[in-house]
């Protein structure tokens, strides 16, 4: 099997997100990007699938801050091979990152009933999980988000998938090869690599680099402004002792019309 | 060669040693060399030259081929050098025409490539046929020995050995350090593995050696000074004041009632301070001599000046001398027994064992005490809390096998732990635990000990214990809790009990290496004293006349320690017996013609056996007070003194040889 | 314990039979007393002795199938007891734990997420960097940050990951800041260029991770000119004096309160306050068994005045590990897991034993470890852990 | 014509270095036993030569042995204290602070000569003694003054008969 694994990288929380001066995009001087974390269940997903089935697992992306540490660890986990997809990539929204992902397939690989294309099913700037469908819809294939398990049948060379929906209900299908995954979780939560294994697979490895042209795109979405949520309202802690934090609780619930 | 002695005909023999020495130097190759070299006549080599056949051969060339050099390479000369003397001389050769070269221990033996090992061999044995040639005729002094025996140390192994010597008819002094002689078995309750009452054996030795008329026993007394050597040591024994007349003391033990103290209040060495004393005291009932002490220390006297001296006034022949001074005798004795024992492991150097922490943690030597009929609970084993104990574990090798403490196996802790299970079972009827690394129970009837404590119901864990802490969590008992892991069954158990004894290894004396110094024999770095050679000379020391019995030269039982004693007894005796000593004569004398009377030698000689004589104006050199170091010979200046066995032309041709520096000389000379 | 730094570096499980090392474990006597020693013995499938018998026979195979290993919390009790002192903890232990890590099916994710976290952010929190000496701010002295004054500086003071994010370790560093200050010593942080030292436990599990944060902290030290470093973390200590000796540290690293010891006679007149506290001291691992500082705390704790000294069960050599080392800071829910008891909570108990007003300690892994585990015995109102220089800075108060 | 040890000395490709070692009959020589007995491997350069005790070696010995082809020279006592004859070894060292000056004077390297204090129970320390020197004196390479003396015999003849010869060219 082919496993190609689509991978994006978003701001890190962990710093505070600031709004440049433009008012369109996020202040890049204290900016730090990781891969998005269903995207690592997606990579995950193909590894171990790849580790049952065997075949290759390709990691793709389009360029971005931190990504090549991103990329040498999928290919310290187990991919085969990572591709970094470079050229003016400012201002670029799901639908032409798919039109860049599928012109990427279409020129590079043969997608046939041994080809499997993942990515994670949402990202932080990608709630809906958009590109997958997108990505499904130039393709010309089927897709499936929200995914959290796959298992492949090999006497009928298709999968059975778990899909969640809200309040709790799951689905399972039976999906044909080649189609595209949207993974939400892998059956395992993403290894630890060493990272011993990582630098070593920086010294020995490379990462394949193409760059998309300079036209040729046909972006649909553009931002028009960034701002931050207003405050709502703040928490109140109570004090006191639980008598008196649960007589205080009554009158709160009470006034709030709650009881 | 500056010069030859005339018709050298010098003999060489190399040893194979079995495989020793053959294995690693090509001792063909060695004799092949060697036959080429000037006046080298036989060049032999052959598998056991120290065997009869071997020395037989030697003897038969020195006859038929005229041979008036010998030289041997084979192992050290300290093992052979004298046989190979003899070998000449019985042959008719002065045993100094001969020369030993150390091919085992110094070559064979501590490399591995074979051929540079050869090479050496060729170099040393060139060098000593070199040397040889300039050797000369000397004649052995022969020393009278005196007679009588010195034994320091008046434990089991002093009072064997003196015992043995004086049952001999030979005059011995005993001295101990301490009030009494007795020594550690005194102090245990049963031996392994017999279990025979260790007071009941000892005691009457002790008597036997106090009441010998061959014995004279000092008590309370130290070594201060050896001088002299083998045949003639001079020794200079201090004894300390007991502050007792002991020809007037008959042991009533009237004055330690009398004493101003009521109640016994210091620490009890003998009882290992399970009990107390008081400043006088005598150290157990059976003490020998049976003669009172007063501890300076701890006496108000001593310390105030104050006391009313009620024992004093007691004692009606007046037997106390709360003056009295050190005293200090010279003996002259012709050998010395050196049996000055070990010490035991001090325990809380395991810190983790909690001695001295937890009062219930004990050492296997108070637990002696505690067992014992005439110790301070009078054989009721009570701890010091008052309880008795139901469940008590026995830790063996606490300060043995451990390189944090000591490294050895101290090889009588397993026996008198098991020893330890018997009796504490028998007084207490408790639960015992034994935790061991490994049983060792090696000797006659040892291991059927074993075999006897673990049928009575002595509970054995494979396991070094590593932690011991009070239960905190039991409010009652508060039992320890020893935690090892058993390492049969791989679990980590934690066993409670209310006891715990401290199987301590054996160590040397603290001031082991001051004694050593004392009698010029050596120790290993731990501090035992080390035997001239551990299978063949195992009593002897390197210094002739000195001779080791008991645990100060290792760890050892009772039986091997008395076994020890009489052999070197037995040693003492063949010296003393032999009637004389024949002496190195490696001395040193003063060519008087070169001498210029620059006195700068005088000084040096440690023992004063260089004076300068006025009336020639030369250096003169007692030769018996000369032990041969060989110091003023090399400071000299004029070059008159001169070393026999140790001259300059020896040892100039030494390096000649080693260096094969005529060759090169030649060399250069010719071209 | 002199340790051969650089034979350890090169030593593996191949090759540690041709090293000194592995004479010393072929001459293991196979005693227990590392298995019986350890915290954790009674949890682990191979306890130290049998992983150096497995080793032994070729079967070392098994043991990383087992997460024996992962119990280690790199206390040294095995080390230090051992009667063939075989260096368990720093040589051989190491490697296993390595092994195990690279092997366990899944890493505990606590664990994980520190390790990657230590990897990505420079702390095993996954904090931001750019936070990590916001505690200077409240400092009631100003602490020098060398990024904004790179002067050279005497002594650098390495915070480390622990004081500087968790609030109750941010007290210690305030506390050290005051006594520094106080002593007229000329003193600098590295602040937002600092990263975790990559301490012993971590040393242990990773030698990747280990080898990175060496490589970034050494290229910080090449920036500034200083001559000595303190720290008062002695995981860090040990990861300076131990690991990057290795790299070309060339610094004495010393412990701050080893540090501190050193002006006892200036200190002495400044301690006026006297703080009427029963105190017991914990002695942490690394400052403790690995580097024999037994004696230096207790003597800074005597030159306060009014303080009286007792002493737990276990001490000194005997201490407990307050579980928190090799990697067990991440572990409390994974060992829960195992139905292990917390060593911090049996910890607490002889502290609480001894009737101390004061748990002193000396280790920023031990402030939070004590703080929850007496919460948890119910007992936080009635003692209270403080860090040694916390102790000194407050009998500073007039 | 002083040695100048500082020049790298060629051509000692194969060369072992040779050491005349004198040890004290009662530690030194006692431990070279032990050694043995215990079979602790270590260099085979060394050769001994036995004396009573490290106070018998006069200077000349350690002269003698540099003059005629000796690489290095090792002198092996008592521990200070330990001395059968009470304190030849003081003696010894007294005079080897001196000689050692000398010696350096010379041009030869201080590390071809030295003196240990080994007991008899320090087998493993003649190992680390000996394959210690064998090691410092392989670094520094032969030593080879009798070659050295021939060759300066050499110089010297050659100066002598250019003397000769112009005091005869001054006569004539």
């Amino acid at each position: 099997m082919n496993f190609i694994v689509f991978l994006k990288m978003v701001p890190d929380v962990i710093e505070e997100l600031k709004i440049a001066g433009d008012g369109k995009s996020l202040d890049s001087d204290w900016l730090r990007m990781k891969l998005n974390e269903c995207d690592e269940h997606a990579v995950e997903e193909a590894i171990i699938l790849k580790e049952k089935t065997g075949g290759k697992v390709t990691v793709i992306a389009l360029d971005a801050m931190e990504l090549d540490d991103a990329l040498f660890s999928a290919l310290a986990k187990g991919a085969d091979k990572a591709v970094k997809i470079t050229g003016n990539l400012q201002n670029i929204h799901s639908p032409a990152v798919a039109e860049i992902y599928a012109k990427y397939l279409k020129d590079n690989c043969l997608i046939d009933n041994k080809t499997l294309i993942l990515s994670g099913s949402q990202a932080i700037d990608d709630i809906e999980g958009e590109m997958i469908y997108f990505l499904a819809e130039l393709l010309n294939l089927p897709v499936y988000g929200v995914v959290t398990s796959v298992s492949y049948n090999s006497d009928k060379n298709d999968l059975t998938i778990m899909k969640e929906f809200s309040g709790g209900i799951r689905g399972e299908f039976e999906v044909e090869i080649p189609s595209v995954l949207g993974i939400q979780a892998a059956e395992n939560p993403p290894r630890y690599i060493p990272i011993a294994k990582i630098r070593a697979i920086m010294k020995t490895s490379t990462i394949e680099e193409i760059e998309i042209p300079e036209d040729g795109l046909t972006e649909k979405i553009a931002i028009d402004k960034l701002f931050e949520s207003e405050v709502s309202g703040r928490a109140e802690m109570l004090e006191g002792s639980p008598e008196e934090i649960s007589a205080k609780l009554i009158e709160i619930f009470t006034v709030k019309g709650i009881i | 060669m500056s010069k030859t002695t005339g018709n050298t005909r010098t003999g060489f023999y190399i040893c194979h040693c079995g495989t020793n020495i053959a294995g690693t130097v090509d001792v063909e190759k060695v004799v092949d060399y060697v036959s080429k070299l000037p006046n080298v006549v036989v060049a032999k080599h052959y598998k056991y030259m120290c065997s009869d056949p071997g020395q037989e051969m030697i003897q038969k060339d020195i006859r038929d081929q005229n041979l008036n050099r010998l030289v041997v390479a084979a192992c050290s000369p300290f093992l052979h050098e004298r046989t190979f003397r003899n070998v000449a001389s019985q042959a008719g050769l002065n045993q100094f025409f001969f020369q030993m070269v150390n091919t085992r221990e110094q070559n064979a033996w501590v490399h591995l490539d074979a051929l540079a090992s050869t090479e050496k061999a060729i170099d040393l044995a060139r060098s000593a046929i070199f040397r040889v040639a300039f050797h000369k005729p000397l004649e052995q002094k022969k020393v009278p020995i005196h007679p009588g025996v010195l034994v320091v140390g008046g434990g089991i192994a002093g009072i064997h050995a003196s015992l043995t010597l004086a049952n001999a008819g030979k005059k011995v002094f005993l001295v101990e350090r301490e009030p009494t002689i007795g020594g550690h078995m005194a102090m245990f309750d049963k031996t392994f593995p017999t279990l025979d009452c260790a007071a009941c054996i000892l005691t009457p030795k002790m008597s036997s050696v106090k009441n010998h008329p061959n014995i004279t026993m000092w008590t309370y007394s130290e070594i201060e000074s050896v001088d002299g050597y083998v045949g003639n040591f001079k020794v200079n024994v201090k004894k300390k004041p007991r502050y007792i007349i002991e020809d007037l003391c008959v042991g009533c033990l009237d004055c330690i009632d009398a004493c101003v103290y009521k109640e016994p209040r210091f620490f009890d060495e003998f009882n290992q301070g399970l009990s107390k004393r008081k400043p006088v005291y005598i150290p157990f009932p059976q003490a020998t001599p049976q003669l009172v002490v007063i501890d300076p220390e701890t006496c108000i006297d001593f310390k105030s000046n104050k006391c009313k001296k009620t024992c004093v006034d007691v004692c009606e022949r007046k037997a106390i001398d709360l003056n009295q001074q050190p005293e200090h005798k010279e003996i002259e004795v012709g050998t010395i027994i050196v049996a000055t024992g070990f010490k035991p492991f001090d325990a809380s150097g395991v810190p983790y064992y909690g001695y001295g922490v937890y009062p219930n943690v004990y050492t296997a030597l108070e637990v002696e005490r505690l067992i014992n009929a005439s110790g301070p609970t009078s054989g009721e084993v009570v701890m010091r809390d008052g309880s008795r104990p139901e469940k008590i574990a026995i830790i063996h090798c606490v300060g043995s096998r451990d390189k944090n403490t000591n490294l050895w196996c101290s090889r009588v802790c397993c026996l008198y732990s098991l020893k330890l299970a018997h009796l504490l079972k028998e007084h207490t009827h408790a639960d015992i635990y034994n935790f061991y690394i490994d049983i060792r129970t090696p000797g006659k009837m040892m291991e059927e000990f074993y075999y006897r404590m673990a049928e009575e119901g002595t509970k054995f864990i494979r396991g070094r214990v590593a932690d011991i802490y009070p239960d905190l969590t039991d409010e009652v008992h508060r039992r320890l809790i020893v935690k090892a892991e058993d390492t049969l069954i791989s679990e980590i158990i934690k066993v409670p009990v209310d006891m715990v004894v401290l199987s301590t290894g054996l160590e040397p004396r603290a001031d082991a290496n001051d004694v050593r110094r004392m009698f010029n024999i050596t120790c290993s770095t731990e501090g035992f004293f080390i035997e001239r050679h551990p299978k063949l000379a195992p009593v002897n020391t390197f210094t002739d006349g000195i001779f080791l019995a008991g645990c100060c030269q290792g760890p050892k039982d009772i039986p091997d320690t008395v076994a020890q004693a009489g052999a070197a007894a037995a040693e003492a005796l063949a010296l003393i017996d032999s009637g004389f000593i024949e002496l190195e004569p490696n001395t040193a004398f003063v060519v008087e013609v070169d001498c210029s009377g620059c006195k700068s030698c005088v000084p040096l000689c440690p023992y004063s056996a260089i004076s300068y004589q006025e009336d020639k104006k030369k250096a003169y050199i007692n030769e018996a007070l000369c032990k041969g170091c060989g110091t003023c010979v090399a400071s000299c200046p004029s070059g008159s003194i001169k070393q026999n066995l140790f001259e300059d032309e020896e040892i100039y041709s030494e390096i000649d040889g080693i260096l094969n520096y005529t060759n090169i000389y030649e060399v250069s000379e010719c071209c | 314990m002199a340790t051969d730094i650089e034979g350890i570096k090169s030593v593996t499980l191949e090759t540690i039979y041709d090293t000194p090392e592995g004479k010393l474990i072929q001459s293991c006597i196979q005693c227990g007393t590392c298995a019986g020693a350890c915290p954790h013995g009674e949890y682990m499938d191979y306890p130290p002795r049998r992983i150096i018998k497995m080793l032994q026979h070729g079967l070392i195979e098994k043991v990383f199938e087992t997460d024996s290993m992962l119990k280690c919390v790199n206390c040294y009790a095995c080390m230090v007891k051992c009667p063939r002192e075989i260096h368990l903890t720093e040589v051989i232990l190491q490697l296993v734990k390595e092994q195990t890590i690279i092997r366990l099916p899944a890493v505990p994710p606590e664990l994980q997420k520190a390790l990657e976290n230590n990897y990505r952010y420079g702390n095993p929190m996954g904090e931001s960097g750019r936070k990590r000496a916001n505690w200077v701010t409240t400092s009631s002295v100003p602490v020098r940050i060398l990024s904004q004054n790179p002067e050279p500086v005497d002594v650098l003071w390495f915070v480390e990951s622990y004081p500087s994010y968790h609030p109750r370790g941010q007290d210690t560093c305030r506390a050290l800041a005051k006594i520094l200050n106080a002593l007229e010593i000329d003193f600098a942080i590295l602040g937002n260029e600092e990263k975790s030292a990559g301490e012993c436990g971590m040393l242990s599990y990773e030698s990747g991770l280990a080898e990175a944060l060496v490589d970034y902290n050494m290229s910080v030290f090449a920036k500034y000119k200083f001559n000595k470093m303190i720290t008062t973390d002695p995981h860090a200590l040990d990861a300076f004096n131990y690991r990057y000796k290795l790299y070309d540290f060339g610094y004495e690293a010393q412990h701050a309160i080893l540090f501190i010891m050193q002006y006892h006679d200036r200190l002495k007149p400044l301690l006026k306050k006297t703080l009427g506290y029963s105190v017991t001291y914990h002695d942490s691992c690394c400052l403790g068994r690995h580097n024999k500082f037994y004696d230096e705390p207790r003597q800074l704790l005597q030159l306060i005045p009014g303080i009286k000294l007792v002493e737990m069960v276990h001490n000194r050599l005997n201490s407990i590990c307050c579980g928190g080392g090799g990697g067990g800071m991440w572990l409390d829910t994974y060992f829960k897991s195992q139905n292990m008891e917390r060593l911090s909570d049996i910890r607490v108990k002889e502290a609480i034993e001894t009737g101390a007003d004061i748990l002193a300690v000396a280790c920023p892994y031990e402030i939070p470890r004590f703080e929850d585990a007496l919460k948890v015995a119910g007992y936080d109102k009635k003692i209270a852990v403080k860090d040694i220089v916390e102790l000194v800075s407050e009998s500073m108060e007039d | 014509m002083l040695l100048d040890e500082n020049k790298s000395q060629s051509g000692s490709q194969g060369w072992q270095p040779k050491i005349i070692a004198f040890f004290c009959n009662w530690c030194t020589y006692t431990a070279a036993d032990l050694a043995g007995v215990s079979r602790i491997k270590h260099a085979p350069n060394a050769r001994v030569i036995r004396v009573m005790c490290s106070g018998r070696v006069d200077p000349q010995f350690i002269l003698d042995s540099f003059a005629k082809g000796a690489d290095g020279v090792l002198v092996g006592g008592c521990h200070p204290g330990d001395c059968h004859y009470q304190e030849g070894n003081y003696k010894c060292l007294r005079r080897f602070q001196l000689f050692k000056r000398v010696v350096e004077s010379f041009g030869i390297n201080k590390d071809r000569l030295r003196l240990e204090w080994i007991s008899a129970s320090e087998g493993d320390k003649v190992r680390l003694v000996i394959n210690d020197m064998v090691a410092k004196v392989k670094a520094l390479g032969p030593l080879s003054l009798p070659k050295k003396f021939s060759e300066w015999d050499k110089e010297m003849n050659i100066i002598e008969e250019k003397i000769a010869g112009k005091e005869e060219a001054v006569h004539a």
